[in-house]
């Protein structure tokens, strides 16, 4: 090595290893959903039935949606609260928009559009006054509920469109949900967009080192507002399935889904500091808790019972691979 | 010192409940007497005491999601308890309240310390396992005031200079705190691991350690918390202080509590819980339609968020580079 | 502090030994059967390239890192250190490269944070902390009053917390690892004072530098690394600098700065009237093609400040910039490149670098827009950017793949200065760019320097070590607390005058 | 023959009230022998979960659905997709909209609960006369707005009686607290508050006592006897009505077997086999209505606090 004047090879990449790509967070949740599959299969008779596993699938396609927007903005260390409430508040617009009398499209338009909307307020305070989404999001959650409140208060809003029944309620062909095909839809397009360009990219830049962005040109500021807006939009698109599949519309509609959102996201091996994660991950998670909850269900367990396997689930995938790598490297990894 | 920079702000806060409390009044002519002040005091006590606990954690640096559900576990364990065997005496089942939180608590502190696994997603699994835990333990059944025991009911309840019990012991927690955070080792090591985790490393504070203690802290308070909601409540079901996470995080960040860890203050935290507690008794008794309530606190919390930002911000130096590690303010707009 | 004669060990035992300690990193091995001993009353300068495993020793001696294998003895006696805290109860204490301070928290708290005294209650008792505090500082000839927040310091100060810091603890050895990085030479003067107290109050002092006349000032052994090897030590006294530098790198390197002089071409870059409501004021120059302008000034006169501001960090209140005779408004750094301008931040893993993503990526960041398609990314396109950069620098990594924080300090300012150039920018700013780099990248740094300016780029060079302003610049504006306090020609620089405009004081 | 499934679905698991009608059904299935009682629901009281509910029920195979709804209508095309899969739907206690079901099963009709309600308000107060306010659950639950709109319409009955206002606890413990003692700071005028739901009532009780104003202001209105032995024994309520949960569910049970029997097809205008409750008379828009609520007091309270 005393020569130092020669110029060193680097290599491009490090050999991926066949039992790196096993390691990695995709293939243990591919593992987990199996078992799971495999173990609803042996406890329930009535699980390995076609109908019932597209039935099973709305459990999850919805919330889905919205995950893979909240992907992106977590991995860009951000995170919206106020989805489920933006599902709310957009549900009741269509009602109202249902109630005057507009047809299925203009109510489509009016519940992505009110998302876009919400998107946006979040978008500003965030981004424009940089305030801290989580606590901003907080807020907004209250208030987006709050107006749906002011709106409904007791009421509900139904008398939608025949016709608007077919986007929570269709079938494409044979089982194939219209939201399945949605969910699969999107699920693309997002891959595509946080993995093959520049704005994905930027995503990774901006939650691994904002600064670092900054200085490198990249314009956070609306990064991050165009994530906000993105989560509006698939919260709007969420709550016109979500609306057309109940067929009314309550204040109260999609409660808690924020919490149910963010750990399909985790789940789904999103680093909730930001910075790193892959839509592949988010996926699987919406299978695997989709899964658990559906099994369960068969299994006639309580609601709240299988929150406990989701949140342990969620702990244990987390923790695993974490104890793994202890055992075999010793404790410094 | 921390505080003389902050000092400013909690005035502010102050001001700010008294104007609230002063238009309030002139709405509802009853509301600003003694006896009513003490209630509303009284009635925010459990949140303060909560507050308390999670600004702890949150100056770590992390946050307590849990709080919420471990009220919910404790309180129905001791309801449960007290039920059964109504001779216990009452210190004993408040140092059975006291342990059950500890020790959810410390189940949080020792994930988030040993395995590092961010807070945020061990507190989200948690909140579904405990809250799913009251649920198991009580078969979903509800303790009702007939079973329980007089001391264990009365005792919060009991006047002591015109406050009841429950007001004194939210006094006690608070000046205990308060010797915690600012004259003690671990206050201190609260400070600095949030503040800058690194440097804490380097002065030999054991980072994991002092989030640790940090969850067995607000772990305690919660398990309190959880005896005092059921005796003043005088019930005990699976959904009791639904919601009070957010409420408890809404109070430290209205308290000026960074979420980012390392700044903030007891007496923030005090007045935050108050500011939502004053908003919260004083809406149905100013007659405001219970509908807006939801957007109304939403609004406030917004509001708060945006006002602390500002006054960090204009708290700048002479020389505009007072940057902390939180946000580069005076990077292009 | 009251360290007693009593106390002195025997001269030529060593009071800190460290015997065959390894440590590795995941693809690294840091240290590699390394020994080295302290002796009390003496300074030890550690000296090796950067990624040699110096931090990795101090930080294993600290307690912060455990070491693999190896073990280190204090008095001749066995010791473990499982954290931060044991190594200064055994009397180890040290400043570290990164400031590592609480900016929340006020001087005397970040003074005595873990070893506060307390009360008969246990309670800490503040008043006694910073009455101790202000001793303390003012035993460093400081006036920093201990109450209030570090955030409110000056860089500088912070440093003189950070020291204050480290001998607040009653220790007997004291590890320096490059303090005088970010102090001016006044400062640096202080800090010698008081090494040179504590070497007369018998403690055992390491000192890191890269800077060669502060080594040959204050050491008196010397112990060099390289790649993780101790490669030799002993006396310092009688042993040639060109010796050691041939241990640290395996050959001897050129001293003088390969400063080429080129024909200046014409005007590209104006600044006039520069002005920033708290920053700096009234700055103007002229920048000419293939020109290197060198801003010189103490440590916070303002001159990151205003080449931030060239880059749309910051705004500036009044005042116009011209590039190329237009007049350009540059409101973020997007705009900055798009006109050519590009930035090569001082703190660059902070600013300059995102640790956690792989070399190629970095490099590619601030030139997507050129290695993609219609928004779409091309890997292909942006390993062949990244390696033409990297082999322009010789750049040492595994792979272009890894993270830029596997690297070592030099090799990761390698990454940041390619990621700049890939850009192609006509007006290419480095702050501070040899800052902690050592004496073999950065001879290869200001080569390349030279070659670029040569290749007709204008280069705006900010720097705080006297030799590579006076070595690399064909101008140099001094800058004094936001204001300009002279711009001179290359002919007329010398050490004097360019402290003396950068103090205002003749007497330095 | 194959056992029959009847999914008995609940508004929220852990409520007393539907752990009661559980047992009245258990007891039916075994009257009926044969039949297998499935108890669920969701664990809090939303549509999205009876849906998910409903689904895994779809998913069993089972032959009858009974349902407590959360929402009249957000379930409907879940129970239609249900009927469609020749499962029979009927919903008892809280309603389902007409297209979702077969037939509803009142606990009691609306108008008897409305004029209860005003009954057990103006027995508290001096000669009939005087204020009351309405504590009630969520601003959506279907019965309680039915009640409190049967109470509106039968006010003018009750001469001197006046609603002073309503408010909503969201049936949680700590919020209908709040609104209680909301309610005594600034309606001072008002001596009775009427609760249509458990939570409700419990609550007021407990913010009237606390607010040492026992005697003085009555707290009354729907609960189960085991939940509101306290608030009997504490005075804050002298009384308060609930009907029979036991036998709703025991009804329920019954009108499901018989309609997956085939026995009836529970048009309006049949009349259907109910054990020991007799025959039960489905009315118009296919509802039917169970007996009279029952009114609780310091005299019996303890005898029922014991069963439900
Ligand atoms: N936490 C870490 N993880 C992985 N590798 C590390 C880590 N810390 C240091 N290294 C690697 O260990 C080697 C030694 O680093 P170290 O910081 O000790 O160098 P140094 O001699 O202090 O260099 P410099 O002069 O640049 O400060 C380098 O190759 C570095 O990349
Ligand atoms: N008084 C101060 N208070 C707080 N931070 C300061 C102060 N002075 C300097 N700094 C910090 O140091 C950095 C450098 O400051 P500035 O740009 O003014 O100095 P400089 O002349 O470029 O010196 P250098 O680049 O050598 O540090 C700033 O970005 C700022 O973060
Ligand atoms: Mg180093
Ligand atoms: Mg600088």
């Amino acid at each position: 090595m005393s020569a130092v004047t020669e110029k060193r090879h680097i290599p491009d990449r490090l050999g991926t290893s066949a039992s790196r790509l096993f390691a990695s967070w995709e293939a243990l949740l591919l593992c987990v959903a199996v078992l799971i599959f495999i173990a609803n299969s042996l406890a329930s008779p009535y699980f390995l039935n076609a109908w019932n596993l597209s039935d099973a699938t709305f459990n999850f396609t919805e919330k889905a949606l919205i995950a893979f927007a909240m992907a992106l903005l977590i991995i860009a260390g951000e995170i919206d609260l106020s989805v489920a409430a933006i599902i709310a508040l957009a549900s009741t617009a269509m009602g109202t928009a249902a109630q005057m009398g507009v047809g299925t499209p203009g109510i489509v338009l009016i519940g992505i559009g009110v998302g876009l909307g919400c998107g946006v307020i979040n978008g500003v305070l965030v981004a424009g006054l940089r305030l801290p989404s989580i606590v901003v999001t907080i807020g907004t959650m209250s208030l987006f509920r709050g107006i749906a409140y002011i709106v409904l208060g007791d009421k509900a809003y139904g008398g939608y469109p025949p016709s608007f029944a077919y986007f929570g309620q269709g079938y494409v062909f044979w089982v194939v949900s219209f939201e399945f095909v949605l969910f699969a839809v999107f699920a693309c397009l997002f891959a595509i967009l946080l993995h093959a360009t520049n704005f994905g990219r930027r995503i990774y830049a901006i939650g691994n080192n904002e600064f670092a962005a900054r200085f490198s040109g990249i314009r956070v500021e609306r990064v991050k507002f165009l994530l906000f807006l993105l989560t509006g939009l698939m919260s709007g698109i969420a709550a016109v399935c979500l609306t057309s599949r109940l067929g009314s519309t309550r204040p109260s509609i999609a409660q808690g889904w924020e919490l149910e959102v963010v750990t399909m996201v985790v789940l789904g091996g999103i680093s909730i500091l930001g910075g790193s994660g892959r839509i592949g991950g988010v996926v699987i998670a919406a299978f695997v808790m989709g899964l658990v909850t559906f099994g369960l269900g068969l299994l006639n367990v309580p609601g709240i019972v299988m929150s406990i396997f989701i949140g342990l689930l969620l702990i244990a995938t987390i923790t695993l691979p974490i104890i793994i790598r202890r055992l075999r490297y010793g404790k410094t990894a | 010192m921390i505080k003389q920079i902050f000092r400013y702000r909690e005035i502010l806060l102050v001001i700010i409940i008294a104007v609230l409390l002063a238009v309030f009044s002139t709405r509802a002519p009853g509301f600003a007497r003694p006896g009513n002040l003490s209630n509303i005091f009284n009635d925010t006590s459990i949140l303060i005491i909560l507050a308390l606990g999670q600004m702890t954690v949150i100056l770590t640096k992390s946050i307590d999601l849990s709080v919420a559900a471990n009220v919910a576990f404790t309180g129905m364990a001791v309801g449960m308890l007290n039920a059964s065997y109504p001779d216990l005496p009452l210190p004993l089942i408040v140092l059975v309240a006291l342990s059950i939180g500890a020790i959810l608590g410390a189940l949080n502190g020792l994930f988030v310390w040993k395995l590092n696994i961010p807070s945020i997603v061990v507190t989200l699994g948690t909140l579904t396992i405990y809250r799913g835990m009251a649920f198991v333990l009580s078969g979903g059944a509800w303790v009702n005031a007939h079973q329980m025991s007089e001391p264990f009911l009365q005792t919060p309840r009991q006047l002591f200079l015109g406050l009841p019990v429950l007001g004194w012991i939210a006094i006690i927690i608070v000046a205990v705190m308060y010797l915690v955070m600012s004259r003690t080792f671990l206050g201190r090591a609260i400070y600095a691991s949030g503040g800058n985790p690194t440097a804490a490393v380097y002065a030999g504070i054991d980072v994991g350690r002092t989030r640790f203690f940090a969850f067995v802290i607000s772990g305690t308070l919660a398990g309190l918390c959880g005896y005092l909601w059921v005796s003043r409540y005088a019930v005990a079901y699976v959904d009791i202080a639904a919601g009070f996470e957010l409420d408890s995080v809404a109070a430290c960040v209205i308290g000026g509590i960074s979420t980012l860890g390392g700044i903030g203050s007891v007496a923030g935290a005090v007045l935050g819980a108050l500011f939502l507690g004053v908003i919260k008794n004083a809406l149905p008794v100013i007659n405001i339609s219970p509908f807006s309530q939801m957007a109304i606190s939403g609004g406030v919390i917004i509001a708060a968020v945006i006002f602390n930002a500002r006054q960090e911000r204009r708290r700048g130096r002479i020389i505009l580079r007072d940057r902390g590690a939180s946000e580069q303010i005076e990077v292009a707009a | 502090m009251n360290q007693t004669a009593a106390l002195m060990p025997i001269p030529d035992m060593p009071l800190l030994e460290m015997r065959g300690i390894s440590k590795s990193f995941p693809g690294v091995k840091a240290l590699n059967d390394v020994n080295i001993a302290l002796y009390a009353g003496k300074v030890t300068a550690l000296i090796g390239e950067n990624g040699a495993g110096k931090s990795t020793l101090v930080k294993i001696l600290t307690g912060i890192y455990s070491c693999d294998e190896g073990e280190i003895h204090v008095d001749g006696a066995p010791v473990a250190f499982a954290n931060a805290q044991d190594a200064i109860d055994v009397g180890v204490t040290a400043i570290h490269q990164e400031t590592v301070l609480f900016d929340e928290l006020s001087v005397a708290e970040n003074i005595f944070i873990g070893h506060a005294p307390k009360s008969r209650l246990g309670l800490v008792n503040w008043k006694a902390v910073n009455a101790r505090a202000l001793a303390l500082l003012h035993s460093l000839e400081s006036n920093i009053d201990p109450r209030i927040r570090l955030k409110d310091l000056s860089i500088a100060q912070r440093h003189l917390v950070a020291i204050a810091r480290a001998l607040s603890v009653d220790a007997r050895i004291v590890i320096m690892d490059e303090p005088t990085a970010a102090l001016s030479r006044k400062e640096v003067d202080d800090l010698f004072q008081i090494v040179k107290r504590l070497k007369a109050q018998g403690k055992a002092i390491l000192f890191i530098s890269h800077k060669f006349d502060e080594v040959y000032e204050i050491a008196d052994h010397y112990a060099v690394f390289r790649d993780g090897k101790a490669v030799g030590s002993g006396e310092l006294a009688g042993v040639e600098q060109n010796e050691i530098v041939k241990l640290m790198v395996g050959r001897s390197v050129e001293h003088a700065f390969p400063k080429v002089d080129i024909a200046l071409g014409t005007t590209v870059f104006a600044v006039e009237n520069y002005t920033h409501p708290t920053e700096f004021r009234d700055i103007s120059f002229e920048l000419r093609k293939g020109e290197i302008f060198g801003i010189y000034g103490l440590v916070g006169a303002g001159r990151s400040e205003i080449c931030q501001s060239f880059f749309g960090i910051t705004q500036p209140s009044s005042g116009k910039l011209k590039l190329d005779g237009k007049e350009i408004t540059v409101r973020s750094p997007g705009e900055a490149i798009n006109a050519g301008i590009v930035y090569v931040p001082e703190e660059r893993g902070r600013h300059g670098a995102v640790l956690q993503l792989p070399i190629y990526q970095n490099v590619s960041l601030p030139s997507l827009a050129r290695t993609s398609r219609s928004g779409f990314l091309n890997a292909a396109a942006e390993f062949a950017l990244a390696r033409k950069y990297a082999e322009r620098f010789d750049l040492r990594a595994a792979a272009l793949s890894v993270p830029v924080g596997t690297l070592s300090g030099g090799n990761q300012q390698k990454v940041v200065i390619g990621k700049w150039l890939a850009t192609q920018p006509k007006i290419l700013i480095l702050d501070e760019p040899t800052k902690g780099i050592d004496i073999g990248s950065k001879a290869a740094v200001h080569a390349f320097i030279s070659e670029l300016a040569g290749e007709g780029l204008s280069i705006i060079m900010v720097s705080s070590e006297l030799p590579e302003i006076m070595g690399m610049s064909d101008r140099v504006l001094v800058m004094r607390e936001g204001l300009s306090a002279g711009i001179f020609e290359r002919d007329s620089l010398s050490p004097e005058t360019l402290v003396r405009a950068a103090t205002g004081n003749a007497s330095v | 023959a194959d056992t029959i499934k009847i999914g008995l679905v609940a508004k929220s698991l852990g409520n007393g009230f539907f752990e009661a009608a559980n047992k009245g059904a258990q007891e039916a299935a075994k009257e009926l022998g044969g039949v297998e009682v499935i108890y669920t629901g969701p664990t809090s009281t939303t549509a999205e979960g009876q849906i998910e509910v409903i689904n895994s029920l779809i998913a069993q195979n089972v032959n009858a659905i009974a349902i407590s709804a959360n929402d009249p209508d957000a379930v409907v095309p879940a129970l239609k997709k249900a009927m469609a899969r020749g499962i029979k739907v009927i919903s008892w206690d809280s309603a389902v909209g007409k297209d979702g079901r077969i037939v509803h099963l009142n606990p009691s009709s609306n108008e008897l609960i409305g004029k209860m309600c005003l009954q057990l308000a103006a027995d508290h107060l001096k000669d009939g006369k005087g204020d009351f306010a309405i504590l009630s659950a969520t601003t959506t639950s279907t019965n309680q707005n039915t009640w409190i709109e049967e109470m509106k319409k039968q006010l003018p009955n009750f001469p001197g009686l006046n609603l002073a206002t309503t408010v909503y606890g969201d049936d949680l413990a700590d919020k209908s607290y709040r609104e209680a003692q909301g309610l005594l700071t600034s309606q001072p005028n008002v001596k009775v508050i009427v609760a249509p739901t458990t939570v409700g009532v419990l609550a007021a009780s407990q913010a009237v006592a606390d607010a040492k104003k026992i005697g003085e202001v009555y707290v009354t209105g729907l609960g189960l006897p085991s939940e509101m032995a306290g608030a009997i024994k504490s005075g804050a309520t002298k009384e308060f009505a609930i009907w029979n949960p036991i036998d709703l569910g025991y009804s329920a049970t019954q009108i499901a077997y018989r309609l997956v029997k085939e026995e009836t097809d529970g048009a309006p205008g049949s009349e259907i086999e109910a054990g020991r409750m007799g025959k039960i008379k489905i009315g118009d828009n296919g509802e039917a209505a169970m007996a009279d609520p029952f009114v609780y007091d310091a005299k019996n309270i303890d005898q029922f606090s014991k069963i439900f």
